[in-house]
């Protein structure tokens, strides 16, 4: 074996020493194809696992943590929710339709591998600002590549969450979240047991798609990535459709010992991964792999990432059943091997053997590194704010206006209205609230789930950053009315062979496992997507949290909306000087510094169990949580978001010797406002006292205007903030179109 | 409502919303419903048939156009021939319209992207079996979901249309006025549903099977299906029995 | 032999995808195209050597599902 | 002049909707049709008469919008 076809199958020649060792011989080039893909970050984990070892993975209701396809927990009723997040950045950076398309084909597989039925997306989703040409192209082809393949296949796509910052101009980011439902005794691994067992393919044909996709997920860009274009993998959700359907139909028939979708090195991973797992072997014959495209070498065939296919393990003498219920659903399929007992995949075309190395090898034997971590020398600098350099506004009207219309807070509409947010009739809070609440249809629960990231507070402080994005996830769970379950991580990094990214990526983590730790909240699934990096520049750490919580009664379901006239209008939490990382900093002073908002676990975890206990007592008529743009536009969003037109507020905020700014537009962590019948007003306060959570009655849901006044600390008042409704709403709602709307197309 | 009415709804591949109407019509309205697979050549017994909405042959082509040439589309034409009730919602619709069951065809919406959001709709005739529990002129919310929902039609097909009173939904604002902008997709005078010249089938795009359940925060879309169990129930459009020597 | 088949919208139909592209050539500075149409073109492979059949043949599938004539209009061309 | 723009997908990039319409007209009878490819059909009414230079615009304007060149290939014709 070459130095150079090692090199350019991305193993260092250690790494492939140590393949040699453990085979006591050299490889073939089939076999250097098969390791160069096993043994890549994308899916080894080689840099990453010895610290995902710090989340918290247990809890009396997961069924399955990390490991597996997807997470699963129990959520009573016999039923257990499946969920998962990934990342698709670097194909829908090459091809954002068909990159995004075939991200959501791919999430939903790991979800429906399971034996569930997926029942809501979500999307998170990082560009550069619109004023770029070239990023209007990539955020619209990857809302449409999203859209195309959710809505045809008939899940609804809920909720997600849409970032713009110069730093993802060059690398912007698709993760994708799937949610399902299975039978709690019927969840489906992917175990290759019972040596003689047939192992069989179904669903699409496979081509030279994507060859090296998963190599190509662990290497930086360069200038010469775009032109990479045999690798680009096109969707077929109809396809992908059928194989749903025809699957749920073999798990329900019990016919399958384990079944695996073919995501990432494609049958190569499929199959050495399920063997593994059981300590079996498996022995594969290329020549019965349906294909579209003629002369493909076993190279090609292993490694191919065609969409739309999964290996199963079918019981002994019911692979003809499997077959015909294939058919009914036009699914091809094929017997390709067996599943052996000598721990080895034995790859043969045409009888001949072409590959054979041990199942473990290609897994877990892959290496672990302890990358070297250290503080970027910058990062003082980053985290400094002089505070008396950033002058206090004037016009805080004005500044409203610049927070509703930047596209990072601006109405998400132009998103998911492009998506089906509604089909399978669950939808009981639609997008456009802090967390879409889906029923369960049979019982009387509900799931609410939400996706979460502030990655400017995470290269600020990862620690804090990732920490606070745990939070917040549950925080927006809560305030639809939802106990948080457990959650999924998207770990969007950069280059982990850098000190500094390895710092990032340890704080982060570290971060994670704490608040899970205090908000009891357990990590069941997730993924770590590095190298995000091009010429040289890493996008901020995105440690984006997906998370997964129920609603006993689905009525209970609360949205952020104002409800009625006369409401009282309350806040939970409280107040601090907290401007480093805010949106408003970076929108009107355009800077980009300062430490993120403070986050207490202890505060956080108790002002979570007070508005969870408003809202089981029927207390809440609506509940929003202060995020991006504060406290100023978090009224405004519950203002605008009531659902027959916007209705106003008068509200007072108290000085308290705060700044103007960090009182309307600070973004101090754990706060969330209610609006609720004057009546139950007190019943809160009690609640929250109890519970040492701070509460203050701001004002009232009132008239067409939103109007902010501040008490100052002598007691005098002045409106520093007063629009209506409606022009508020026009702006906040035109916003994203009007950028997409200005200067030229193309993709150039 | 009796236990009795049966509706058939069809299942191609690429059918999504089946199961959607299926509990639209059993769980909420009570009546029974049964899967019709696509390569099913006669209909089992029942008052009526629902196409329902999604992708049927992934809209590859033209939406609508492979799914017309299943065998079960000859026994819904049967049927319809026969007087049967058909109601086509959102892909249903357009199957309709290839299938040549409804005049017209569709085009991609003037935004050429897929839009989900509620609309609001006139009732334009609500002396159908599909309207009878509307009132003249009120206007529904109902979600709509599709790429391709710009009707249109040529300019006497759309005379005859209006001459008829086949307009069944016009797109609207809150108060019923027909405008330009309350017409999300830029459709030939505003539809947004028509029925055939006998009356027994209905196409329209907005989705009534999803805002027939009061947990989803409207109910708007009972009255289409409660109209159509209704009209089943009076017996006056029970299909004539074909016999079948009469098929040519 | 093959069949190529382009099916476009008939005149008078208002093809906005035309529309959005020449829009877009427009900013992009493509002053110079006055009009755009979008249409699709299927390339079929056909097993016949046999024109004359093939031709008609092909029509019959644009007529039953290839293209819906209310809106659409196509023409054939095959070769060897 | 116009310009008739053909944009197919490059070979070996997988075609769901040309094999979705083989295999419906295979089950309509036509079993002679051995692939199926669909494509985009791009007519452009440009305002120039200069051949050479219409035939560069048209290459640039496939280049930067009409095409998407990772995945499709073009072809120009070009027609008083
Ligand atoms: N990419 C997206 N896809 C679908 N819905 C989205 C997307 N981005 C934002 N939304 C929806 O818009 C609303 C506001 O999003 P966001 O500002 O991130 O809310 P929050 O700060 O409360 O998490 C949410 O309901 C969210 O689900
Ligand atoms: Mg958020």
């Amino acid at each position: 074996m070459t130095k150079d076809l090692i090199v350019q199958h991305g193993l260092t020649e250690e790494e492939y020493q140590k393949i040699v060792t453990l085979l006591g011989r050299e490889l073939n080039l089939t076999e250097l194809g098969m390791f160069s893909v096993m043994w890549s970050e994308h899916c080894s984990y080689k840099s990453s696992r010895t610290f995902l070892k710090k989340l918290p993975t247990d809890a009396p209701h997961v069924i399955q943590g990390p490991g597996e396809n997807a997470g699963v927990v129990d959520i009573g009723d016999g039923l257990a929710a499946v969920f998962k997040m990934e990342s698709h950045n670097h194909p829908s950076f090459i091809e954002p339709y068909q990159g995004a398309a075939t991200g959501v084909g791919g999430i939903l597989r790991d979800i429906f591998t399971m034996g569930a039925r997926p029942i809501a997306l979500l999307d998170s989703l990082r560009f550069g600002p619109l004023d770029s040409p070239k990023n209007r192209y990539l955020f619209s082809g990857v809302v449409a590549g999203i859209a195309g393949y959710g809505n045809c296949i008939g899940v609804p796509t809920v909720g997600g969450e849409v970032y713009f910052n110069e730093i993802y101009n060059y690398n912007p980011l698709v993760n994708v979240f799937c949610l399902g439902i299975a039978r709690k005794d019927r969840i489906f691994r992917g175990w290759a047991s019972g040596a003689g067992n047939p192992v069989l393919y179904i669903g699409a044909k496979t081509g030279r798609d994507g060859i090296h996709g998963a190599t190509m997920a662990s290497d930086s860009f360069d200038e010469g990535s775009e032109s990479m274009r045999p690798t680009v993998q096109v969707g077929d959700p109809f396809t992908e459709k059928l194989l749903l359907e025809a699957c749920l139909e073999l798990m329900e028939q019990d016919l399958l010992v384990g079944i695996q979708d073919m995501g990432a090195a494609g049958l190569t991973s499929s199959s050495c991964e399920m063997a593994s797992r059981a300590g079996t072997g498996i022995e594969l014959e290329l020549a019965n792999v349906p294909r579209r495209e003629p002369s493909m070498t076993p190279y090609e065939v292993l490694l191919s990432e065609s969409q739309e296919r999964m290996l199963l393990v079918a019981k002994s003498g019911r692979e003809g059943e499997v077959l015909d219920i294939c058919k009914k659903w036009d699914v091809d399929a094929a017997v390709i091997g067996r599943v052996t007992n000598d721990g080895f995949l034995r790859v043969k075309e045409k009888g001949v053997v072409v590959a054979e190395v041990p199942a473990r090898a290609l897994t877990d034997n892959a290496p672990t590194y302890e990358r070297p971590a250290d503080a970027p020398a910058y990062q003082d600098a980053l985290q400094t704010l002089p505070l008396e350099l950033v002058p206090e506004p004037k016009d805080c009207n004005a500044v409203l206006e610049a927070l509703l219309t930047s596209p990072t807070i601006a109405h998400k509409g132009w998103v998911f209205e492009q998506y089906d947010h509604m089909v399978q009739t669950n939808t009981v809070i639609r997008p456009g609230s802090d967390a879409a609440v889906l029923r369960i249809k049979g019982t009387d629960k509900a799931l609410a789930v939400t996706a979460d990231c502030n990655s400017l507070y995470c290269v600020l402080n990862p620690y804090t950053g990732a920490a606070s994005a745990v939070a917040e996830a549950a925080r927006n769970l809560v305030c639809a009315g939802a106990r948080p379950l457990a959650l999924t991580d998207c770990l969007n990094f950069g280059n982990p062979e850098r000190p500094d990214i390895m710092w990032q990526f340890i704080l982060a983590v570290e971060g994670i496992a704490d608040a899970c730790k205090a908000l009891q909240i357990p990590v069941v699934s997730g993924n770590v997507s590095f190298y995000n990096e091009t010429r040289g520049l890493s996008i901020y750490p995105t440690p984006i949290i997906g998370m997964v919580g129920l609603l006993d009664h689905v009525e209970q379901a609360v949205s952020q909306g104002f409800k009625a006239e006369g409401d009282a209008i309350l806040l939970l939490g409280e107040t601090g000087e907290d401007l480093g990382g805010t949106e408003y900093l970076r929108a009107v002073h355009h800077r980009e510094q300062g430490t993120p908002p403070v986050l207490n676990l202890e505060r956080e975890a108790a002002l979570q169990r007070v508005v969870l206990q408003a809202v089981e007592q029927g207390l809440v008529r609506s509940a929003h949580d202060c995020a991006e743009g504060g406290l100023a536009v978090a009224l405004a969003e519950s203002s605008l978001s009531a659902t027959n037109g916007p209705l106003g507020a008068e509200v007072v905020l108290d000085r308290h010797g705060l700044r103007r700014d960090s009182l309307l537009f600070g973004e101090s962590q754990s706060r969330i406002i209610l609006s609720v019948k004057p009546a139950n007003r007190e019943k809160i306060e009690v609640l929250a006292r109890q519970d040492g959570v701070p509460c203050s009655v701001l004002g009232f849901v009132r008239g067409q205007r939103l109007m902010i006044s501040i008490r100052d600390d002598r007691g005098g008042t002045a409106l520093w903030i007063d629009r209506t409704c409606d022009k508020l709403d026009t702006m906040w709602r035109g916003a994203l179109r009007a950028a997409l709307d200005t200067g030229e197309g193309g993709h150039a | 409502m009796s236990i009795s009415l049966r509706v058939g709804i069809l299942v191609f591949p690429g059918s999504n919303c089946d199961r959607d109407c299926q509990h639209a019509v059993s769980q909420v309205m009570g009546a029974k419903a049964d899967f019709i697979w696509h390569k099913e050549s006669m209909l089992p017994h029942v008052d009526a048939v629902i196409i329902p909405g999604g992708f049927s042959y992934g809209d590859y082509l033209r939406t609508g156009a492979i799914a017309r040439f299943s065998p079960v589309m000859a026994a819904v034409t049967r049927f319809a021939e026969a007087g049967g009730l058909v109601l086509g919602i959102c892909n249903g619709f357009q199957i309709l319209l290839e299938a040549g069951l409804l005049p017209g065809a569709m085009l991609r919406n003037r935004s050429l992207s897929f839009l989900c959001k509620d609309v609001h709709l006139r009732v334009e005739n609500a002396d159908t079996p599909f309207t009878r529990r509307c009132k003249p002129g009120q206007v529904l919310t109902l979600p709509i979901a599709h790429g391709e929902g710009n009707y249109y039609a040529d300019q006497a097909t759309l005379a005859k249309l209006k001459a008829r009173n086949q307009v069944i939904f016009r797109y609207c604002t809150k108060d019923g006025e027909v405008t330009p902008e309350a017409n999300p997709n830029g459709s030939l005078d505003n539809i947004a549903g028509i029925v055939n010249d006998a009356g027994n089938i209905l196409g329209l795009m907005p989705h009534p099977e999803r805002c027939a359940d009061a947990l989803l925060g409207n109910e708007d879309g009972r009255l289409i299906l409660l109209s159509l169990l209704e009209a089943i129930k009076s017996g006056r459009y029970a299909p004539k029995p074909v016999l079948a020597h009469n098929v040519s | 032999m093959k069949a190529k088949v382009s099916i476009t919208l008939k005149r008078g139909i208002l093809d906005p995808q035309g529309q959005a592209v020449l829009h877009a050539l427009s900013s992009l500075g493509y002053t110079g195209v006055k009009d755009v149409r979008v249409g699709k073109l299927i390339e079929l492979d056909l097993a016949t050597h046999d024109r004359a059949g093939a031709e008609a043949e092909v029509k019959a599938m644009c007529e039953r599902l290839l293209a819906n004539t209310i809106i659409e209009e196509y023409r054939i061309e095959l070769m060897e």
